[in-house]
């Protein structure tokens, strides 16, 4: 049984913690990629961006991560709005890839301004050890892991009713489905675009957060993550935001566990491979479906 | 020459052809004509190799080609011309006929480098053989110019001169007269007529200009909801009433 | 009787290749129009021309008299004209009253009224609210893309081809759908490459010939006029 | 007389390293001005090149498996192949679909070269890296050998510059040009688009390898963080988009001018007070990146845009055609 609780301690919990932290950021990159067709490598910046500003209020507040989470957010959002604005409203006519090689300019543009605001040393988000809850004599599970999967959960189900409930959810659906539709249906269709930014940065900036919460700030947290993220995104379908939730969870739980020794007694993948996971994943997946098992769309 | 068996390519629910089968013999200029949505670009695009067909047969010279890729079926001397002209516009009318001949040592990365004279010797040819289709299309002055500045006809007139840089058996003629001022279509139709003499090409095309289907096809083909309706010369088709039902749309034909 | 919708010799086409050549007609309110015309005529050209989609080089489009010419697509949709594409004219991966719903984004007023409206005149759409409708038959996709043009209660529907692609059985459902719209009092004016059945519940037709109007009369006399035939089929001119 | 001397082998580590870019951007021409490929981990086959020649030219070390000490021109081959190999290997599946995926792939594939360099101790020495990597003429007195190995570069640059002329001029590079102009069009012309793709991307590769190999030399020293994607990948675009892409003459003086900028600023930067050292140097990547911004969106043709070959003057004479046949 000693194996059975290590293996829930040290590679499920984990995973699970991992997966829904990938899946928030997940969200807003399969967003982008659905209604504005590109793949938006200054993603993960703005999940590090996210964490920066939540370090600061709480050095200002002094208040606990998460109730600085929804400020933290905000600002992100309306930054992710600005960027759009100024990187890459100027490119909505022109060709996909040109929005591609911006958003790989946006990404350093944005680490090196943190860089430069907020200089190199890790930080925290809150200091001091605390205790596990212990269930069963055996599972050990951190407060903040549960802080995290929680809000990761309830983050995902306000994202799923403003998408299945809100009038701007179903239009952001409607033009993931066919941008040309949208435009003879009326759909104001910049309009769901600045709120696409406005989902995909807040969430990115919750992901960051929570996964600063979780370790620390740091600032290539966001690129070291960027991949993961991607890779779930292809997994659960290109434009397909449960899928993207699904995909987060998968490739999150697929690193921690491929750390478990399956066979024998010694790790299955050696942990300094735990980031090559998602890449081979994300080529598997590449290879045999790429429409992503929610059935996105392919390019 | 060419043979269609039991064809069908269906889009998720949509039947766009079905169970079509005809044949084209070699020497033939062969029309394809019918209502919209009867399948006609759909099968044209199967016999290129640009769609794969859901089921069926598509026979050239004896073997089932059906399922190749494009670049496979032109190299068995199938070459088709599209609709909607697809110049490469940034790029000069002397290069858009260039670059169409197969197997241009040039095409390797390595003969470029190690063995120049057999590049330029080839080039040298592939030009004359350009600049005499030009002359042929009588848009020699047009030479240098960018594709992309050519007025519709003109473009329709490269496709027509990208078809003659090649080995070509058959061709596919996707609305040849499609956007075209009546002159130059008159023309279009002389070039093609004189193609099959001088060259002995066998043609199949798609047309709705009935004039034009007229004067160059026999056979001509008819087409409706996917599958071949009837056969016979222009005169035949004129005459059958299920033609013109199925252009007016009558119940099931 | 007033013309709901009126193209006065209008001319336009896609880059420097013209389409048109100075093409009139128009809807009287009340009316179901059809044109039909060979391959090419321009038909569907003529209707992206009303909907804003097609740079106009002449002539005027007037909407109740109101000169919209040249009016982007989605300001033409907010002055009530829908428009219903040939193809990709559904949001597949929203459910049919989600499709419903956004047909009327630009409402600012509660459309339940509306939609209740629309769910009775086609049953089967009220059943299948929930359903993604990218799952639907042929015919009912239409249906959906139809309802979500009437979200709006247009002054006026316009259909690109609503049969091309069906079978004959739906095409039978789409022209019995098109009239109960119609008997809702929204105009229509549709392109048909089905010729006879649109003819039978069209009340005029228009036949498109390269670009300009050849015959213009009611649904019969078109059905019955021999040089339509020749037309589609040549051997008249030339 | 000696702050002369200085500035001049300053000027010397100055082209060999704008040299050696050159050859990167080069690389990325053939990809991304030729081919059209997006190729966001640049720095993965650069890695790999350098590290192919780290381990077969040094001498034996219980460090790091190798220690070949074999010839630099056959390492430099090795190098290539090396990295044109995992390029076919990373283009077999990316290539059939939309660049988006290629350029994620990329990144990934980077990713996994630095994870494999850094953890593969026992092959690589990890994060410590490999050492006293021989540089060729490195025995010759001080100014003569900087110059015979930036000579060696500036061979490599001209050879690779004169080969992709060659190639862009040719039928090679007329398909390519029209696979980016129309590819339904291509295809339909029998051209077999994915192998034509397959061979830009695969050629940039091994520049890319050639271009690790000689960092590998100059530093005389590799360690996985060479891989890095801010002065592997970044600059290079920065590079290419601003000197002019599909413009091989554009790729090298892009590479020559932003590399200048980069290390004069460095400069600058690094002479400021030691507070202010570390922020600049941020700062100065952000202004790196704006500049990349702003020729995308005002010059998305760089300093030198592409320019098609001239049409081949015909045999007979134009003004008066033979007649039709």
């Amino acid at each position: 049984m000693y194996a059975l609780y290590d293996f829930i301690n040290f590679h499920f919990i984990p995973g699970l913690v991992l997966g829904s932290i990938y899946a928030l950021g997940a969200i807003g990159v399969t967003l982008t990629f659905g209604i504005l067709r590109f793949a938006n490598f200054a993603h993960g910046e703005s999940m590090t961006l996210g964490a920066y500003i939540a370090w600061t209020l709480i050095t200002l507040t002094g208040w606990h991560p998460i109730a600085v989470l929804p400020l933290a957010m905000l600002i992100t959002a309306v930054v992710a709005v600005g960027i759009d604005r100024g990187f890459y409203k100027p490119f909505r006519a022109a060709p996909t890839i040109m929005l591609v090689i911006a958003s790989f300019g946006m990404m350093l543009m944005v680490r090196s301004a943190i860089q430069f605001s907020w200089g190199v040393q890790l930080k925290s988000l809150q200091s001091g050890i605390q205790q596990p809850l212990i269930l069963f004599d055996a599972i050990r599970i951190s407060p903040k892991h549960v802080v995290i999967v929680g809000a990761a959960l309830a983050l995902m189900v306000i994202i799923h009713l403003i998408l299945s409930r809100t009038k701007m959810g179903k239009a952001m659906r409607a033009m993931s489905d066919s941008p040309e539709l949208a435009k003879l249906t009326g759909i104001d269709t910049e309009q769901v675009i600045r709120n696409t930014w406005i989902i995909g940065g807040a969430l990115a900036a919750a992901a960051g957060v929570l996964l600063a919460y979780d370790t620390h700030v740091e600032t290539m947290m966001g690129f070291q993550v960027l991949l993961p993220v991607f890779a779930a995104a292809i997994l659960g379908g290109i434009g397909k935001p449960y899928g993207a939730m699904i995909g987060g969870l998968i490739i999150g739980l697929a690193e921690e566990l491929a750390t478990y020794p399956w066979i024998g007694d010694t790790p299955l993948v050696s942990p300094g491979y735990k980031a090559g996971v998602a890449f081979v994943l994300m080529i598997g997946i590449l290879l045999w479906r790429p429409s992503g098992i929610m059935r996105g769309r392919t390019f | 020459m060419l043979t269609v068996e039991n064809l069908c390519k269906h889009f998720g629910g949509l039947q766009a052809v079905h169970n079509c089968s005809f044949s084209i013999a070699e020497g033939t200029i062969t029309g394809l004509i019918g209502p919209n949505g009867a399948g006609k670009t759909t099968t044209f695009n199967m016999i290129a190799g640009e769609l794969t067909p859901t089921s069926g047969q598509i026979l050239f010279e004896g073997e089932n080609i059906a399922g190749l890729p494009t670049h496979e079926m032109f190299h068995r001397g199938i070459v088709r011309t599209f609709q909607i002209p697809h110049e490469l516009a940034q790029m000069t009318v002397l290069e858009n006929l260039m670059l169409v001949p197969p197997a241009q040592p040039g095409e390797r990365l390595w003969s470029n480098w190690f063995s120049r004279a057999t590049v330029n010797n080839r080039e040298k040819a592939v030009m004359e053989q350009a600049e005499d289709a030009l002359d042929f299309l009588s848009i020699y002055h047009l030479r240098d110019e960018l594709a992309g500045n050519l007025s519709g006809g003109q473009k329709k007139l490269l496709e027509l001169g990208r078809t003659m840089m090649t080995e070509a058996k058959l061709v596919l003629l996707d609305e040849p007269g499609a956007g075209v001022n009546p002159t130059l279509v008159l023309k279009i139709r002389d070039m093609i007529q004189r193609l099959k003499d001088e060259r002995g090409y066998t043609f199949c095309l798609i047309e709705h200009d009935m004039d034009m289907i007229g004067a160059l096809c026999d056979p001509v083909i008819v087409m409706a909801e996917g599958a071949v309706l009837m056969e016979g010369t222009m005169d035949d088709v004129r005459r059958d009433p299920r033609v013109l039902d199925a252009y007016l749309g009558g119940e099931a034909a | 009787m007033s013309r709901v919708l009126e193209l006065d010799a209008v001319s336009g086409g896609y880059g420097d290749t013209e389409i048109l050549h100075g093409i009139n007609m128009h809807v009287e309110a009340g009316e179901i129009v059809v044109v039909i015309g060979p391959n090419g005529a321009g038909k569907s050209t003529a209707m992206k021309a009303v909907f804003g989609l097609l740079n106009l080089t002449a002539g005027s489009v007037r909407l109740d008299g109101v000169d919209i010419t040249n009016t982007p697509p989605s300001d033409v949709v907010k002055q009530g004209v829908c428009y219903v594409p040939q193809t990709n004219n559904i949001f597949a991966n929203l459910s049919v009253e989600e499709n419903l719903e956004m047909g009327a984004f630009v409402r600012n007023d509660d459309y339940r009224p509306q939609l209740e409206k629309i769910y009775q005149m086609f049953p089967p759409l009220r059943e299948k609210r929930q359903q993604a409708a990218g799952d639907l038959s042929g015919g009912q996709r239409q249906m959906v893309a139809m309802g979500k043009a009437l979200m709006l209660e247009p002054k006026i529907l316009l259909l690109d081809e609503p049969t091309a692609g069906l079978s004959p059985k739906y095409r039978g459902e789409i022209f019995s759908t098109v009239r109960t719209i119609n008997a809702a009092g929204v105009p229509i004016l549709m392109v048909e490459q089905n010729a006879k059945q649109a003819l039978g519940i069209a009340d005029r037709g228009y036949v498109l010939v390269d670009g300009s109007n050849s015959v213009m009369g009611t649904g019969q006399d078109l059905l019955n006029n021999p040089n339509v035939g020749e037309l589609f089929l040549g051997g008249g001119r030339a | 007389m000696d702050a002369l001397y200085g500035y001049s082998l300053y000027f010397v580590s100055l082209l060999t390293m704008g040299g050696i870019y050159a050859v990167l951007c080069l690389g990325l021409n053939v990809q991304w001005g030729f081919a059209g490929l997006f190729n966001a981990g640049i720095g993965g086959f650069f890695a790999i090149g350098a590290y192919a020649t780290a381990l077969l030219t040094t001498a034996p070390s219980a460090r790091h498996i190798g220690g070949f000490e074999i010839n630099t021109l056959v390492a430099y081959g090795v190098s290539m192949l090396a990295a044109g190999l995992v390029a076919w290997g990373v283009g077999k599946v990316c290539l059939r679909l939309r660049s988006d995926y290629l350029a994620i792939a990329t990144i990934g594939a980077a990713e996994v070269v630095r994870l494999i360099f850094k953890n593969e101790t026992d092959v690589t020495n990890g994060p410590r890296g490999v050492s006293a990597i021989p540089k060729p003429f490195e025995t010759l007195p001080e100014p003569w050998n900087h110059i015979a190995f930036l000579a060696i570069v500036l061979a490599a640059v001209a050879i690779a510059y004169w080969a992709l002329q060659i190639a862009q001029r040719s039928p090679w590079g007329r398909v390519m040009t029209a696979i980016r102009e129309n590819e339904p069009a291509v295809r339909a012309a029998g051209k077999d688009v994915e192998r034509f793709r397959m061979e830009g991307f695969v050629l940039g590769a091994m520049l890319m390898g050639l271009a690790g190999a000689f960092m590998s030399q100059y530093l005389k020293f590799v360690d996985p963080n060479l891989s890095d994607p801010l002065t592997a990948t970044f600059l290079v675009w920065v590079m290419l988009v601003v000197g002019g892409s599909a413009n091989n003459k554009g790729a090298v003086l892009g590479a020559v001018l932003i590399w200048t900028l980069w290390s004069a600023s460095e400069i600058v930067t690094g002479s400021l007070p030691d507070e202010w050292a570390v922020r600049t140097a941020y700062a100065r990547i952000f202004l790196i990146g704006l500049m990349l911004q702003i020729f995308l969106q005002k010059y998305p043709l760089g300093i030198f845009p592409e320019k098609r070959p001239r049409p081949p003057r015909s045999e007979r004479d134009a003004n008066a055609p033979v007649g039709s046949k």
